[in-house]
Formats: C-alpha cells, structure tokens, sequence
C-alpha cells in the first residue's frame, strides 16, 4: 500500500478529480496548504508596507492505494493538474504499513478502497 | 461653531424662519409676519426632511456594496468595495460639474444646457422649482439618486471588471447616460410631455442601471468556470451571506429615503408612500422565496435576498400613486419576476450576473413602470396620473409606461455597447485569466480583504 | 416624479399645510388662515418625526439579524437571516390584514374586532386618535414594533428550528398574540384601564417576544452538545462578534426611534426621553461587563452586548417618566440582572437559549415594567403614571404595573405553550440530527453562508 | 404609551407647540396666539433636527469599531470592539456627571466650573443659549461628539493596550482634557475671544482625538513585528475590509448628522452644509486613492478609506463658511496628506498607527481648521468668520486659527503623556509579549471572535 | 515508531480526543481536511445552479507514537470515532524515521512522547 | 529521499522559512494545525460556560529533501522555531518512496529541488 501526497494549483483540483474518477480512485483526502516552490511569489503591500508572497495557494491531496494503483492514480493526477507553467506542482509517494477501516475495523489492503 | 451663531443668531432667526421669535421678543407680532413665518418654517421642514431623505439614499451605497461583496467571491471584496466607493465619489463631483445640470438644467426636450456647477441664473431650475428646498438640497437628493444608478452596475460586472476601466465607465454615466435619460422623464423632457410617469425612479434610476449593467456582462463575457463546455451554469457561491443580509436590510432601510423623499417636501403622503413601499417588499421577499422553493426545492436564501430589491425596485414608480393592496400585487409580482429573470438569463442566455443586477433593477424596473398603468388610482394623487388600466383608466396611461420602458432600454442599450466598446477598445475592460484566479484584490489593489483567514480559490 | 408635482402643486399645498405659501402668493392670509396652516405645518412636522422614528425601529431588523447570527454559528447563519428576513416580510402583511386592527381596532377589553385591512369606519382607532399623524403612519410605527416582537423569538430558538415552523409561528404571533396583549395596555384594553403604563413597550413588545422565546426554547430543548451528560453547559461559541457588536450598536441607532419615536408626535419630550435612553444603555452596559468580570473573571464582550440590548429594553417602559438619575439605576440592575439570568437560565434550568433573548427581553422587560412603579415621577408627565414607590407614590402604580407583568407572561406561556405544540404535532419543530450537526445552511436553503471560508463543525 | 398621551394631550398640545390645534378646536385664534404657535413648533423642529443628526453621529460609535476592526487582526477583534463599545457607555455617564459642565457651564475663559449633571440654574448654559433645543437635546448632541473624539485613540492603540488601562483614559478624556479644549473654542472660552472659529469640530473633536492618539502610540511603542530590526515597516493587514469597509460609509453617513447638525437647529444653511461635507470626502477619498496609486504601484483601499475619513475631518471645520469648489480643494488635500501623512509617520517617525487615526483624525483635523483661514467667505454666514486669505481677507483668521491648532495640539501633547504616564506607572499600559502574540481577545476577554474559522496567526 | 494519521468526522474530535487520553496518548497534531469516501455527499444549489458536493468535512489527526503503542491509538480511535454508520473515517499507519523535539534537541523514540 | 514534517509556533514561520532559505532549502509546504502537546492550553469561557483549550494554534511545515540534506533542513528548522520554551514543536522524518514533478514529469531525487 502506498499513501500519495499531491500539491497541485487550486483551480486544477475539480479536473483533478474528473481524472481520478475516471481512473476509478474515489477516495481521497483534500487539504488547503500554502507552497513555496519554483513558482514566483508577487508582492503585496498594506498602507505603503510591501511583503514579498512566496507562499502560494496550494491544494494537498492525500491518497492511500493499493501499490498496483500508485501509476494510474499519479497518472490521473498529472493528467488533471498540468498546465505546462511553473507551480504545476509535485506528487510524493509514501510507504503505507498499514490502513484500517474505522466503520468495520477491516484492515489492510482491503479496507483502502 | 457656537461663536458663529450667538453672533448671527438673529440673522439668522430674521431671514430663516423664526422671525416670530424675534418678534415675540420685541416686535408686535401682525398677520402678515405670522404668514411669512410659517412659510419660512415649512421650507425649514421641508429641508430636514429631504435632506434626511437623501441621506438614507446616501446610505444606500454601503447597501449595494455589501450585497455585491457578499454576493461574489472572498478574493474580490476589496475590488468590489472600491468600486462602489468610487462610482460615489467620482458621482458626488461629476454629477456637481455636469450631470446635475444636463438632468435639470434649462435646454430642451432631450437634455439640458445650462445649471453646471449649480450655477443658477433664475429660470435655470425651473423643472424643480416645484419643490422649496434650496437648490443644494435638491442637487444632494438627485447625486444620491445617480449614484445609485451608476453603482447597479458593479454587481453585474463583478470579479473580471479591469478598476480603471469602471471608473471610466462610472465617470461616464453620471456625466450623461443617467442624466440624459432622466432629463426625458424628471427634466422636463419629451416622456413628461407624453405623459409617462415614474414616481421615484423605477426607470429613471433602476433600469437604467440594470440596462448598463445588462450591456456590461455580455460585453465582458462570464466569469471563469460559470458555465461548463456544455453551457450548464455552475453555482459560484457568494462568499458571505451575513453582509449580503446586511446589505439587502441596509437597501429597504434606505428605501425610505427614496422613495418617500421623492415628494422633495414634507407632506403628509409619504406616510402611503412608507407603506406601498414596504409591503411590496416585503411581498416580494416572500413570493421569491417560494418561487425559489418551488423551483429549486429549497428556499434559497440569495434569491430571497434579491426578492426583497425587486419588491423595492418595483414599487419605486407606482407608490404614490396605487393603494396598499395593489402595491403588494406589484410586489408578489416582482418576487416571482426577479427568480424566473434570474434563471432565464443564467441558464438561457448564458449572461454571468453574479448579483443578480439585470434581473432586480431592470426586469423589474420595467415591471413596476408598467405596473403603474395597470395599478394607478387617481384618488391617491388627484389630477396627476389618473387611473389605469384596472381601474377604468383605459391603456392611454400604460401605453405612455411602456414607450418610456422601451425609450430607456434602448437609450441604455446604445450608448452602454458603445461605451463599453470603446473602453474595451482603449484600456480593455477585462483582467487576465491569471489575475482573475488569483483574485482581483491580489493584482488590482495589492492587497487581499481577509489576511488573518484562509480562504478557497478552488474555482 | 416631479411632473406630478408640477401639476398637483397647489392642491397639494392647499390641502397638506402650505395654505399659507399659497396665499402669500394671492390670496390675503388672515388669522384664521394662519392658524389653520400652523395646525398643517404640525401634522407634517409630527408625521416626518414618526416616520423617520419608525424607520429606525426598522432598521433594528438587522440589528437582531446581525447579533442573533452572530452569536451561533456559522453553518448557521442563512437561516437565521432568512428568518429574520421573513418574520419581518410576514409580519408586514399579516399585521396589515389583521394584527394592527386585533390591537388598536374598536372592539372589547380583551381585543379589538375591527380596522382590518387598515379599514377606517370613522372612530375605529379612536385609540390612536390622541396622535396627529395618518393612520398608514401609525399602522408603519406599530407594525416596526410587532415585527421587533416577532424577531426576538429565532434567537432563542436558533439552530435548531425547523424553517416553516418558525414561518408558522411567525404568521400566528404577528396576527394574534402580539396584538392581543397589545390591545390590553395600548388599545384602550383592561390593563390600560387598570392604570397600568408601558411607555414604549418593555412589557408590550419585549417581554411578549421573551416569554414567547422561552417556551419556544423549553419546548424545543437545546442544542446537541450544549449539555454534558452531567448536566454542566458547555460553550458553543457564537461564529462573528464583529457581527453581533454591529447589531447591537444598530439596536441602541434604533432604539433612538423606538423610545422617542413613541410619544408619536414632534414634541421637545424626545430629547429627555432619548437621554434616559442612552443612559440606561450606557449604565447597563457597564454593569453587565462588571457582573461578567466578577463572574468569570473576564470581561466577556458577548455578555456586555447582551447589556446594552437590557438596559434598552428595561428603559423602554419607563423613559418617559424618571429622571436621567433614575433611568441609570434602571440600566445598571439591568445590566446585572442581565447576566444572572442568563448563567441562571443555563446553568441551573438547561434552557439552551444561544443569544440570551429570554433573559434580555422577557426578564429585562419585566424589570423595566417594574421599575416604572418605583422611578416614576410625576413632574415629567404630569397627569399620567403619578410618582412611583421611591418618589412617595405609594404601590397603587406598582401594583398596577406586577398585574400587567403577570398577566402578559401567562398569556405568552399559555399561548406560545398551545402553539408550538401544535406546530411541534403538525409539522415538527426541530431538525434532525443530522441535519443540526450538519448545519441548518445546507439542509434547510441548500448553501452555505461562507463559500469561501473553512468553518470548523467540531461541535 | 397611548393612555399617557391621551390624557395628557391638551397639556402637551398647550404647552409645546400645538396650542394652535386646541385654539382652533375652541378658543378662538388671536395674532398672538399663532406667532407663540409658530414659535413653539420652530422649537419642536428644530429639537426633531438636532435630535436627529445627534442620532446619526451616535451610529458613528460602529463605524469606528469596524473601521478599526477591520483594519487590525481578527486576533483582537473582541478587544477593539469592546473598546469602542466601552469609551462611549462610560462617556455617556461622565459626559453627564462632569463633562457637559466643564466644557459648556458658566465659569472662566478656561474650563466652566458648573452644570455638573446638567444642574441649570438659569443662566449656567449661556454659551448654549443660540440654540432654542431643549438642555438635555444639546447634552445628547455634544456627548455624541465627546464620544466621538474619544474613541478615535483606540485605532491608534490597537492591538497591543490593557483593556484595564483604556477605561481609565477614556474616563479622563470625557471628564477633563475633551472639555476643557472644547471650552476654548465652544464654551465661551479665550480661543472663541480671540476669533477662532471652528464649525463644527475638526480641531475641537477629531484634532484632540488624533493627537491623544499621537501620545498613546508613541509611549505603547509598536506591535511586536512591526519595524524589522532595521526599522523597515513591515505590513500587518488588517483582517477584514469589507468591515472596514462598511465603517467607513457609515461614519460618511453619520457625517451628515456631524456637520449639518452642528448649526443646532433646523435652517436652510444644512443643505449648503451637507454638500460641502460630501464633495470634501467624495474628493478625498479620490486622491487619497491617486495619490496611493502612485507612491505604491496599486491604489490601495485601505489608504482610500482613509482618505474618506480624512476629507471629512478636514471639512468638519470649515463647512458651512466655504464654497462648494473649496470644499473640494479642502478634500483633495486632505486625501493627498493622510497618505503621506501615513507613510511619514510609519516610515519615517516609526510610530505604529494601525487604523492611521493620528493622520486622519489629527492632521488632517488640523489642515482642515486651518484651512479655514484661506477659504472662508463672509457670505456663506455673513457676519462670522469674515473673509479668508484667498478671498482677500488678510492673515487675521488664519492667525487665529493656527493659534488654535497650537494650543489644542500643545494641551493635548502634555495632558496625554501626563495621563498615559501615570497610567503605566499606576497599572500598567501594555498586555505581555505572549498576550499580544496569542491575541487579547483569548487573554483580556477570554474568548475568540471568529470562533468557527481558522484565524491565521504567523505574525 | 509509527505515524498514525486518521480521518474522522469532526464532531467525533471530541471523543476521539478523550479516548486517546484514556489512553495516555497525550500528544496529537489536528488538521482540517475535505474528505471523498463511500459517504454520499449532498448537493447544493445557488441561485439555480447546482452542484454534487462530494467532499465532505473531516478531520484529520497527525500521531507519532512508538511502536508498542500503535494498538492502543488505533484502538482507542476507532472507540472514540465508531458510529457504524458510512463516513466514520480511515486509520493510516506509516513507518516514522526519526522524531526530534526542537526544544532539545533530543531525537528518536524519547522525543515522541 | 525523505519527507519531513514539522510542527512549529506560527509566530516563528518568517524564521523558520529564513533559516531554511538560508540553507538553501527553497521549497516546502505549509499547512494550519492544531497541536496538543506538553504545552499547556488555555481556559476559554463563552457566556459563563467554560472550556479548557488544549488546542493550540501551531504551523506544521512538509518538506521533501534528498537524504543528504535531511540533516542542513533539521538544523534549519530548529535555529528558526527554537526558543527553548514548552511548545517549540517537533519534527518527524519520513522516507520518501518517490517524487514526481508535474510540469515535467521528471521524477526521483531530480524532482525534488
Ligand atoms: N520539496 C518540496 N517539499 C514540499 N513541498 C514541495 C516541494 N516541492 C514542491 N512542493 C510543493 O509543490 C508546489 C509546486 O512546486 P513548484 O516548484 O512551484 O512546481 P513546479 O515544479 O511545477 O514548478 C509548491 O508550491 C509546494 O507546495
Ligand atoms: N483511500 C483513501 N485515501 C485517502 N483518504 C481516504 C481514503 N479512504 C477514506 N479516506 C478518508 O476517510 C474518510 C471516510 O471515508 P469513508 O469511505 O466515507 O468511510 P467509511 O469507510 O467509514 O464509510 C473520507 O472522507 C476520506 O477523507
Ligand atoms: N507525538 C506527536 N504526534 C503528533 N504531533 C505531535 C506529537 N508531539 C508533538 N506534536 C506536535 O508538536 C507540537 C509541540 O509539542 P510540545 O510537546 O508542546 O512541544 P515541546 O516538546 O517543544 O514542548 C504539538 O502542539 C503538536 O502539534
């Protein structure tokens, strides 16, 4: 079992999903982050005060799957949230030990789904 | 402040209506002194009264702000609030420049020539000189009026408007738009001769706005992810109901302002006046509500919201002029109205108007202008509108109604594509697809409305 | 608008008080002529008086909007919106059609039986003939102050109500229960003969909407996790205080047309009224923060705003007959009374009452009720209320002024007991489980107030 | 309510103004009976007038605590609006006991020495006496303005003061250093002597607050976070503009009661009053905005609220002596001076104003009294300030009127260090290092504003 | 030592929260997140236009404990947040390198606790 | 690779990301947390009810780094976060099984920086 870790641009999260409806994974855990990456920040200013910005909006998606999954659900990911510019974002892929099913405390592999 | 008037005081006392207490204090008190103090004392009545009117209208602009901030998204409100503040205070002077002026200078039937800067050189006034309050009263009752028209407008063209772009825009419509239109109908101009009336507005100020505003949203096209490749319209939720409540309180309280101060002096019809005006608000409140529960299963809140405008926008024409049960009539009418438009330009004509501006100002602006020809009774005003259709009148009053609804609307739709064209062609009218994601507070202004929060841009 | 004046302008002036501006003009003014334009100038003076004072008692709508959704929380908020919203669109029309005339119309001791519709037959609202102002202009005062009843009750029954119950209960209150206990103190009703005084309606208005919130709330039982299972209260957090702040700062503007606004005409008498109004605010806001202070060690903001809305209400009866001196002491028991009941109410009789509207308004209005019979004094209103207890008068008005206490809860217990049983077998009062963890927002209107915000529901 | 009246109409109608309705009902009308008539409902207008406008500055109080809510964190929002809530419920109590005398009592050319509790004993209110409202109306009005100079410190404050330690100030400022400096200029004191004018208050009111707020800010010292360790400004945003937003058009609303009403009685003068008041802000609010645009690259909000506050604070003084186009000169460079008003005393001095009320409020107080003296036409109310230097009047006024901006400035300097001193010694004027960081809403109130919503809080 | 992370309904915190102090687990981090699962959603509406909401509200903890106490976490988790009913939430246990407590400094299985 | 997370004071974030740029760590995420730990909470009190806080409002930082620079980024975070006090936080160090760029696609210890 893996556990897949997305940040990806806020406006990409409903294609994002699409995809992975359409690769079949309809679970999943979504999370607002803030990211500091390649892409450039920009600057605000307050009454003539300027802070530079480089933590931008990032959408976290967390994952768990089964380890015959973790392509075609990294593949859905990238499919919904590329757009070919810098702050696409990044997927990081975990080691699971283990998953268990608080409703019927089944666990393991078949209490990811 | 005291200094100035214990030195002026009997100044003032003698030249603005309280020469009877002079008088009491020495002079001997004739007929003719008493006439005149009376007459003085009802201008100074008069004055707080529509002074206080306008100021109700005035508070109307944090109304329409609030209820469009609160009607879009959380990355816009800073963008939104300015523009409401800005229409105002560009309205406040252009309006004292020019507008004021071309609405009810001395000229001809299609606009006036003279009254800039209030400069009035006698006759000038004379479309208002039916009213007794001094000249700057009446000018702070009319800024009051089109500035609410020109703010209308930033509902419909919310989160994608360019900020220097609408204040070009808002420049333009107090200038000439909204006083050209209303010089035809309050000015003495070429719909007052036919004989149309409009009360308080409900095509004057309403419809002219919700026409522009109208003009604006297909010229700009709809927000980002409004409607699907498939043309579904997708809900891009207000970010804040409670503000757009407050807004929507804010408008009927101001209300009160408009429409009973529209008698420009302190008689005592404005107690009906009061009275058509909230119950068509109230009714309208009620019957969007339902038809929104009927419709979508569940009583939205936002239409209810909207409802309540309708009602008021609605009423603002007949209400001097109909009985309390018409006036609930027109406003169930006007609550049924707002949701159907709404739905029909959302989900027909694919026009993004997150506020629901075109609906409310102009669709029932229209409705409660053409309601008059229906509704009126001349016993409530005797010798101005006579009665209408319902009430034996015949169709002389509603066809006078409907040529000034379809006068306006075209005005509207003529000069707001050309304006808007030709901003669009000078500055552009639209942000970035990048700034409009981000949100035009980030790139427009610098700066974001709610720092200490976290809020979702994931549409 | 204006042509209409243009033509109507004489009549008008002729007949609503400018007599004289005409015959200044023409005709020679005589005494009689003066005297005559002197009585007009008065109706219009006293109706702009009334109006405007009935527009700020209108605009307490959102005061209590604001404040009540301010105190619960946020999945919650369209709902208490919409109810504010539509107990005030109900109230407006049910009060016209039946309301106003159960409470002024000519009838018997215990209710008035006719005047619906506003239907004037000549002496059908003898009991407001003492007021110069049109009778639209009364129906609009009176009414503010039914809806201000109305509203009181969603606060204490906030998040949990089922939203066409509350519509129900709204519909019954606004056309009888309200009007009922009205018409016994200001429609010429037994209390009002008993020589019972309620100057502007502590016990009218405020008590009536919270004994009616009480048995509402004991009915509906609190809110899930209000109770730990041992019975200790824990806090549920109100979501904005920024809101509520806002709506009791609305309150105390609007209170400034409630109190005044009721001697229903421009008399100097508003300018003592509005100070003993301001001060019995301003004292119980005090106290309230020092009770709380002592209480739980903290100056808790929620409990000081809870202050201000008592020492309105415990002023409303007796402003216009103590003194400014009086009027504090009235407002800074108040202010304490306000906080005990509130932790009373909570901790020791698990009433679950999210805003404090029993104890401001039921318990508050009562102490206001009461404290006429010890502050009065004759010397501010001579030939009405006597003096009270503490000024040498005897306990003849404090009796007179318990009996009405008592009676108004027992109507408001027995009645609001019957309906919302009824309501509770008819249609059911309260939302389900799953409903109330999930909020009233998206089960009841389908959306939710902040779009755009995370809001936590951990409880 | 109605019983009162109905017995006791024939003595209010004979002893405030009504006496023509009796006469008419019965006795028969003589000359002198209508000129005591017209007398009397001058009186009553004009108390209605003032009684209003004193309204509409009361609803100031929120204006402010949004505005300076909205501009500081939601960490401390409880605390802000507390505070505001507090300096004017306190106010209104000492205002009473104390303030009311030392500023308008009889007594010496520099503070009056009676009218404690508004004890008249005849002539105690002479300095009063132009105005024909009743005592307790001119108590009401003026407490509006104490109140209103005495909250403006909060903003200045905010963030970072004992809650404790802002109570006694506010007691201070209501009971001595308000009135006194007020007693100058208003009460017959030696700045009125000498010729100084100041309509109605932006060195009496908003000058005093702005520089107490100089006083306080300097010895609080800035937030934690503020100035790197370099002194760069770093931005703190404030957390809700759409609240600051709001607070900003309400108090441009209030203005209308501020000015206008400041003439204290009902004359034609309050239109021309009106206008100048709104053409100062609508321009201010302009180039505050341009001005922002140009020194930061974005036309920052915030800086155009400002700019609101600022062209109203300027216009304050000279209002009702100055054309319409000077008024809008006056706003232009106020909206121009709050902004670099703001960025010198940030970047510059390095004292942390968060709301910028020392800008607003003092400076721009200070730039409007003076402007006074190069605007001022003796026309507008002939016979008070004369002529200014632009319109050929000398440099008389405007010595005057410097001379009043340095003495209030130099009374405030010393009295508020003194005040702020003694209380830091006495108990202390600032919360801890980690009370500040976690916010004084947990750890002065005990409680959160926003309780549902995640509040960030990295800095 | 182990990384528990668990999604659980939020008005479940409270009780989730008291069984891990029975537990004498005292030490958690608490985060906000949406949450895809078997639960339905519910649809909503705004002015008219509809829209499937499918993430729902959850919230999601964060535990480090030392091997021999993952047991009585999950246990003490599933007490806390079992309803039976859909949407009552996933258990995830990863493996955890190392803990480091930035007070001291101190790093490994002390740290944790 | 390793993914490490660690939970700081929010007041102390603007540190942390200076000391972490200053080692040249320029990407990382940043989410809101609520952390339960030896620091001791707070009595809040609403209307006369009162509740103990244990809550506290704490930053929690994720950053994936090539294991080389596992110790540089730990060093980082503790000179920004450390104040020496109760509450300082803690970090925790994951392995990272992979790491995919989604612009690029690029993936492994490449994809990282
Ligand atoms: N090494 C990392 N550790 C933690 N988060 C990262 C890391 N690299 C990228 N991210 C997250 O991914 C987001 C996108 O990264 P960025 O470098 O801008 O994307 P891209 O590689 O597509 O240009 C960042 O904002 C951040 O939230
Ligand atoms: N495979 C998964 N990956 C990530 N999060 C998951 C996964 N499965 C469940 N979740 C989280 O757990 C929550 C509850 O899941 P759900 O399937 O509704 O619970 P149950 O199995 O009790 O019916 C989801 O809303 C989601 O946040
Ligand atoms: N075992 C753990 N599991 C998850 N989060 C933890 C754990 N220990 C500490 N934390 C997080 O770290 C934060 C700081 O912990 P705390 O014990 O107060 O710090 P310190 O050890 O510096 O005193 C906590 O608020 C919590 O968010």
């Amino acid at each position: 079992m893996k556990l897949i870790i997305a940040y990806i641009k806020p406006e990409k999260l409903n294609d994002v999903k699409q995809e992975l409806f359409k690769a079949e994974i309809f679970k999943m855990s979504v999370t607002n982050a803030l990211g500091c990456g390649q892409q450039k920040g920009y600057r605000e200013s307050y009454r003539g005060a300027v802070s530079e910005v480089n933590l931008l909006k990032k959408v976290r998606l967390e994952i768990a799957v089964n380890a015959e999954f973790v392509d075609s659900t990294v593949d859905a990911i990238i499919r919904g949230a590329h757009t070919g510019s810098i702050g696409d974002g990044k997927i990081f892929v975990l080691d699971l030990g283990n998953c268990i099913r608080i409703r019927t405390r089944e666990n393991g592999t078949s209490a990811i789904g | 402040m005291l200094k100035y008037i214990v030195i002026s005081v009997s100044l003032i006392l003698l030249t603005l209506g309280y020469s009877s207490l002079l008088l009491l204090a020495g002079d001997v008190p004739t007929i003719e002194s008493n006439a005149k103090a009376i007459a003085d004392g009802g201008v100074n009545l008069d004055t707080v009264w529509v002074l206080i009117a306008a100021v109700l209208v005035m508070f109307m602009q944090p109304g329409f702000a609030l209820l469009e901030a609160g009607f879009t998204r959380a990355k816009n409100s800073c963008n939104i609030l300015m523009k409401n503040l800005m229409d105002f205070s560009l309205g406040s002077i252009i309006y004292w420049i020019m507008g004021f002026g071309v609405m009810f200078g001395a000229g001809n039937l299609f606009f006036g020539t003279s009254g800039f800067f209030l400069n009035d050189t006698g006759s000038t006034f004379d479309s208002l000189s039916w009213s007794t309050v001094p000249l700057e009263c009446k000018y702070l009752f009319q800024l009051v009026f089109c500035a609410t028209a020109a703010t209308i407008v930033s509902g419909a063209m919310a989160e994608r408007t360019k900020f220097i772009s609408y204040l070009i825009y808002s420049v333009i419509i107090s200038a000439i738009i909204y006083p050209v239109s209303g010089h035809w109908i309050w000015g003495g101009g070429w719909l007052a001769e036919i004989g149309m009336w409009d009360f308080a507005g409900s095509t004057v100020v309403h419809s002219v706005g919700g026409w522009l505003a109208l003009t604006g949203a297909i010229i700009l096209g709809p927000r980002l992810g409004k409607y699907a490749p498939d043309g579904t319209p997708k809900p891009i939720p207000g970010h804040s109901m409670p503000l757009a409540a407050l807004g929507v309180f804010i408008l009927w309280f101001g209300w009160f302002g408009f429409n009973p101060g529209s008698t420009m002096g302190a008689i005592t019809d404005i107690a009906h006046i009061a009275v058509t005006t909230n119950i068509a608000a109230a009714a309208a409140a009620i019957s969007a509500m339902i038809t929104a529960w009927i419709l979508f299963k569940k009583p939205d809140a936002s239409m209810s919201f909207n409802g309540v405008v309708a009602g008021l926008v609605a009423i603002t024409c007949p209400c001097a002029f109909v009985s309390i049960g018409s006036a609930l009539l027109i406003g169930l009418v006007a609550g049924i109205l707002v949701v159907l438009s709404v739905v029909f330009i959302d989900r027909v004509l694919h026009i993004d108007d997150p506020v629901g501006a075109i609906s409310a100002h102009g669709v029932c602006g229209a409705w409660g202008t053409f309601s008059l020809g229906l509704f009126a009774q001349d016993i409530f005003s005797p010798g101005t509108t006579g009665d209408g259709l319902f009430f034996g009148g015949g169709l002389k009053l509603l066809g006078a109604q409907a040529l000034g609804i379809i006068s306006v609307f075209a005005w509207c739709m003529i000069t707001g594509f050309i304006l808007f064209f030709v901003i669009k062609k000078l500055v552009g009218l639209r942000v970035t697809k990048q700034e409009e994601l981000r949100g035009l507070d980030i790139d427009e202004h610098g700066m974001e409305a709610y720092a200490d929060f976290q809020i979702f841009t994931t549409q």
